[in-house]
């Protein structure tokens, strides 16, 4: 592992990574106090794409925010949507049918899957290969052109409504999702495995990088594929299962090395869960309406409620606060990827330069969902 | 004993009235049960230390509670929460959320119908007591935030606490401060990731947390001196 | 008039113009080759192909101004792209392409060679220390570190060729390799012992890294590491400055693939007895460009602590402990 | 080669092929002046090792007008390439503030003194240049690398051996230097 850092005060010096840097993907800026290439202190700034979303909330009605959720985690926006659905779902007391529950799960599991492929790319771009990049975005690709058939978009989703969702799936949606399960499948252990997984490089750079032991991730609040490579069995869909997760049969991949390595296999396995999720989903989908009979105007009871999905990056929680009115008197967002950057600190502390953007790659930031 | 009970007992300790009058409750019931006990142990054997090592808990959370109600008076309304906690009936119970402030106290709300499972809510000083509760039971802080009861007059802070376990238990504490001098104690000493964030519900709604060494903007600008958040925010 | 003076002079207009369109079109090549290994199809807008997509990038990047910021070391970060330029240009001149195809005739060649590239590395440092940027800073103590590391296993191996040779003469090296593969220092089965022929092509491989990482390429680029320093000493550069980094850069490149060429490969010889000839040898160092472009594209970037750490720990002891055998089997078959 | 030197020395056409030369020798001369120049005026540290690396290179050629190709390409090599180089990093490891200290111990003295050295440094140089015989044609191969090494292990190999106590000296003054503070 690295070297103890020796602190000679007098030597360091303020390195700005970012706002614009090739590594923080977005306008992360971390004030890094440097000793030569080690980093004595490392200090995440945030906020600089900031938008205040709920502050809108608070503005529109319920269904008005719709759009909105998207605009935070733009890699994984349907479990977004769905956050925010559950929330309002909740607080209304809105049933939601089940080919309805179906679709949802079907699209979300699809989005995450383009989460962690585009996570690996631009990880893989982090640790300077450059190829593996478009391999992933070769089968982005195709699941975009899917999801863009139902959704009508290819981001910033707004497909789910409260009762449902916008519009039903039909059966070259299907078709197409089998086929291109079919082929993540033959592509996954020999172009992403054997050729990147399998890497001395890859592996060298990452086996013992950022280590973040279980009670750190605690402490920190850390969920998702971050606490599930420290060794935290904790996954929403399992932990707190919502919508119609508990009839599919999927494991939650947990590795306890704490390292770089062990949240990279954590994802690497998920795109594998994931895909089953799917295939089960599609195999069992049930016939029936998409979408319950809701009234335009919601005016959910007085209370707060709260509402947790897993996104590709952890617990996603939405706290709603309603006062009987037809806009949120108050709605928190609980991003995931806010708490998981905040162990950065302490983490990259007495780490390489190198090392530590190893290690950011590895906790997979959103920026537009860390500042909200 | 579920998560969701364990949890409660333990955020118990900050409310002794309550729990002490819980406790005699408890205590009664707990007699009858002890003679059933009895009988079933004779039955099965193997049963016999595991009630042993249950009895002698009881008599020393009895003790506790004892000691503590001979130092606070239990009042009514307390009696009153503690009997709709009623250890039987609590699962059932949806309890209506009241407008305006409440009374201190912990609530076990329905997972199903809100989302969390305790509802604690406290004294603004007894944040930090709560956090180390929480720390000590394996809880992680899932997010702080506040609500602006600008009706009231009153900011209503908000920490969830969340726990990787099987079962599920969502805690809630709230606490109410002040509008006009929103301060509340750090718990940052306790959880490490409330650093950022108290910082961003400090940027919100302007809430001071003192004792916090770094509380600068975090999302906010850095010479941000507005609090957005607060329903009489005019950009 | 003798032509000994006009030969040289003659020979640097020609490479001048030869940097300038290698560079060019070794661009133009690694994109396409990186558009084939990432299954797309790289450059194609700029007539067929995208052929003429070097001389619209060559002719933006002239057009542009060359901005010297504040704050920076103007002189040196002018001098810098320069000297990133000259020595590997110059270097061109003592290879000989083929039988007498050579600028000239150097006794000590190989040495010179080394001489010019060590103050290449000097372009680096400087440009990175008179940008004015941490990242550049980083950067120029990296390359620094790295060049100084590699360079020894490099020479150290070199001496192994020169004592099999007896020779510092790049044309004598590569004239005793003539008449078929088995003649080449990277398997001199049929010219030397075999006990030799064995450790040969380790030395092969500890040069090939050696220069790739010498001439600061992936997954050895560690002065420009995109990734981590942006672009490490070229940040602050554009138009031509950077652009005279890029063709040092291919031009470094060139020179290594035609030292290893010519050390190991027998340079313009024929393999399989083949007659030889100027093509021979081109084929052969398009060959070692295309691996390091391969390379490049295909593995991730290593760590510069890690790099150091191959080179220190692994390719210094293997190349002595090369090079004494190398003499043992000299002295004793 | 040779005859161009002296060629060029006795004040040959300047476009001759001699003249080539001569031009490429005062070049080399310039170098050496210029880059010693720069080296000790500049108050910028790395502009002074640029100056010292264009002097070496200057020296370099020296040696190849010299006839010694040899000790030329190994002056580029270790001094250009290596010293200078460490030289560097010797200064990336100091302390940056080396702005508020340096030469406070300027007295009136001390500009006198220098150039009183310096002039006697000077006379002796010049008055050895001036009384030497200078041999215009070296013996020949006398600089090649056959003849240094075997020179440097028959005649002068104590010399040899020397350096090299120096350079292990060197290496492990180095790892004291670079160790510290690592402990």
């Amino acid at each position: 592992m690295s070297v103890p850092v020796q602190c000679r005060h007098d030597e360091t010096f303020v390195l700005n990574l970012g706002p614009q840097h090739p590594a923080t993907h977005g306008v992360l800026r971390v004030k890094l106090t440097m000793d030569g290439e080690y980093i004595v202190k490392a200090e995440p700034v945030l906020g600089y794409i900031h938008r205040m979303h709920e502050k809108m909330a608070e503005d529109g009605n319920f269904a008005q925010f719709m759009p909105n959720t998207a605009r935070m985690d733009y890699l994984h926006a349907l479990a977004y949507n769905h956050g925010y659905c559950l929330a309002v779902e909740r607080a209304a007391g809105i049933e939601v049918p089940e080919r309805a529950e179906y679709i949802r799960v079907i699209t979300v599991e699809m989005n995450r899957l383009t989460s962690h492929l585009l996570w690996w790319a631009a990880f893989l771009l982090d640790l300077g290969g450059f190829s593996p990049l478009l391999y992933a975005f070769d089968d982005r690709e195709q699941i975009l052109d899917l999801l863009e058939r139902i959704t009508g978009s290819r981001l910033t989703y707004c497909y789910f409504r409260f009762g449902g969702v916008y519009n039903d799936i039909d059966d070259e949606f299907i078709a197409g999702t089998y086929a291109f399960i079919k082929r993540l499948r033959s592509r996954l252990p020999r172009l992403y495995h054997d050729l990147v997984t399998g890497n001395i490089i890859l592996i060298k750079r990452l086996k013992g990088i950022g280590m973040l032991s279980k009670e750190q991730a605690r402490r920190y609040g850390c969920t998702g594929p971050v606490a599930r490579g420290s060794g935290i069995n904790y996954d929403v869909r399992k932990n707190e299962p919502y919508s119609v997760y508990p009839e599919f049969d999927f494991d939650v991949p947990v590795y306890n090395e704490c390292d770089s390595m062990a949240r990279y296999m954590v994802r690497m396995d998920e795109i594998e869960q994931s895909m089953r999720i799917i295939e089960q989903a599609l195999d069992k989908l049930p016939d029936g309406p998409v979408r319950a009979k809701v009234p335009k105007i919601l005016k959910p009871a007085a209370g707060d409620y709260w509402a947790s999905v897993e996104t590709a990056r952890g617990n996603l929680g939405h706290r709603l606060v309603c006062d009987g009115k037809k806009n949120p008197y108050k709605l928190k967002l609980r991003s995931p990827t806010f708490s998981n950057l905040s162990c950065f600190g302490e983490v990259a502390e007495g780490m390489l330069l190198a090392d530590a953007l190893a290690f950011m790659g590895s906790l997979d930031l959103v920026i537009p969902e860390i500042d909200r | 004993m579920s998560i969701v009970e364990e949890t409660r007992r333990a955020l118990l300790v900050l409310f002794p009235e309550l729990a002490a009058v819980e406790e005699e409750a408890r205590a009664a019931a707990q007699a009858e049960a002890e003679i059933q006990a009895a009988e079933e142990a004779a039955a099965a054997e193997k049963d016999e230390n595991e009630m042993d090592a249950l009895l002698a808990e009881r008599d020393a959370v009895r003790l506790d509670a004892e000691s503590a109600k001979q130092s606070v008076a239990a009042d009514e309304d307390n009696l009153e929460a503690a009997e709709q906690e009623d250890p039987a009936a609590e699962k059932k119970e949806k309890e209506p959320e009241e407008e305006g402030p409440r009374e201190n106290g912990i609530v076990l709300t329905d997972h199903a119908s809100r989302g969390t499972d305790i509802d604690v809510f406290c004294d603004p000083d007894q944040v930090v007591a709560a956090a180390g509760i929480m720390d000590e039971a394996g809880f992680f802080l899932e997010a702080i935030t506040g609500v602006d009861w600008i009706k009231e007059d009153k900011l209503e802070v908000i920490y969830d606490y969340n726990q990787y376990g099987q079962e599920q238990c969502r805690v809630v504490v709230r606490t109410f401060v002040s509008r006009t001098e929103p301060e509340i104690p750090t718990i940052m000493d306790v959880m490490p990731s409330a650093d950022w964030h108290e910082r961003e519900t400090h940027d919100f709604y302007g809430i001071r947390f003192t004792g916090h060494p770094n509380l600068i903007p975090i999302l906010l600008p850095e010479d941000a001196d507005f609090h957005p958040l607060l329903k009489d925010f005019t950009p | 008039m003798d032509t000994n003076i006009w030969r040289p002079i003659l020979y640097l207009i020609g490479f001048m113009a030869f940097a300038g369109i290698n560079a060019a079109y070794l661009g133009w090549c690694e994109r396409k080759g990186a558009g084939r290994i990432q299954r797309r199809t790289g450059p194609m807008e700029v007539g067929f192909q995208g052929l003429l997509q070097p001389l619209a990038d060559g002719l933006k990047l002239m057009s542009k101004q060359l901005l010297v910021p504040d704050g920076v070391d103007s002189i040196l970060f002018r001098v810098a792209p320069i000297l990133a330029m000259i020595p590997a240009l110059t270097s061109m001149a003592v290879i000989p392409f083929a039988g007498n195809v050579q600028a000239r005739a150097v006794e000590l060649s190989v040495l010179l060679i080394f001489a010019l590239a060590s103050i290449g590395m000097m372009a680096v440092l400087l440009g990175g220390w008179a940008s004015g940027n941490k990242y550049s800073l980083i950067s120029a103590a990296r390359s620094v570190s790295q060049n100084l590391a590699y360079e020894i296993p490099m020479l150290v191996t070199v001496i192994t060729i020169v004592m099999l040779t007896g020779s510092m003469n790049l044309e004598e090296i590569a004239a005793a390799q003539q008449g078929g593969f088995w003649n080449w220092n990277i398997f001199p089965v049929a010219s030397h012992s075999l006990a030799q022929a064995i450790i040969m092509p380790v030395s092969f491989i500890i040069f090939f890294i050696c220069s790739v990482a010498e001439t600061n390429r992936a997954p050895f680029d560690m002065a420009e590491a995109e990734s981590e320093l942006i672009a490490g000493h070229m940040t602050e550069y554009g138009s031509m400055g950077f652009g005279l980094f890029m063709m040092g850069e291919y031009l470094n490149m060139v020179v290594g693939a035609c030292l290893i060429t010519i050390l190991f490969l027998g340079g313009w010889d024929g393999p399989l007895g083949l007659s030889g000839g100027i093509w021979w040898f081109l084929v052969k160092i398009y060959l070692l460009l295309f691996t390091v472009i391969w390379v490049r594209w295909t593995y991730p970037r290593t760590q510069i602590y890690k790099l150091l750490n191959l080179s220190w720990k692994i390719l210094i002891p293997f190349s002595l402990v090369n090079l004494l055998l190398t003499a043992a089997f000299i002295k004793v078959f | 080669m040779q005859s161009a030197i002296c060629q060029s020395a006795a004040g040959m056409s300047f476009f001759s092929a001699q003249g080539f030369v001569g031009l490429i020798f005062l070049v080399t001369i310039g170098l050496i002046i210029a880059g010693a120049f720069v080296a000790t005026t500049s108050t910028r540290l790395v502009r002074c090792i640029s100056g010292l690396a264009v002097c070496f290179t200057g020296v370099a050629g020296a040696y190849y007008f010299l006839l010694a190709p040899f000790v030329a390409m190994m002056q580029m090599l270790i001094y250009v390439g290596a010293v200078s180089i460490l030289i560097a990093f010797a200064i990336m490891m100091a302390t940056p503030e080396e702005g508020d200290t340096p030469g406070k111990k300027i007295t009136r003295f001390s500009g006198p003194l220098g150039f009183a050295v310096s002039a006697m440094a000077f006379a002796a140089l010049s008055l050895l240049a001036a009384t030497t015989d200078w041999q215009v044609f070296a013996r020949e191969g006398s600089g090649d690398m056959h003849h240094i090494g075997m020179v440097l292990l028959t005649s002068h190999s104590m010399v040899f051996e020397l350096v090299s106590i120096v350079l292990l000296v060197a290496i492990m003054g180095a790892l004291v230097i670079a160790r510290r503070g690592r402990d």
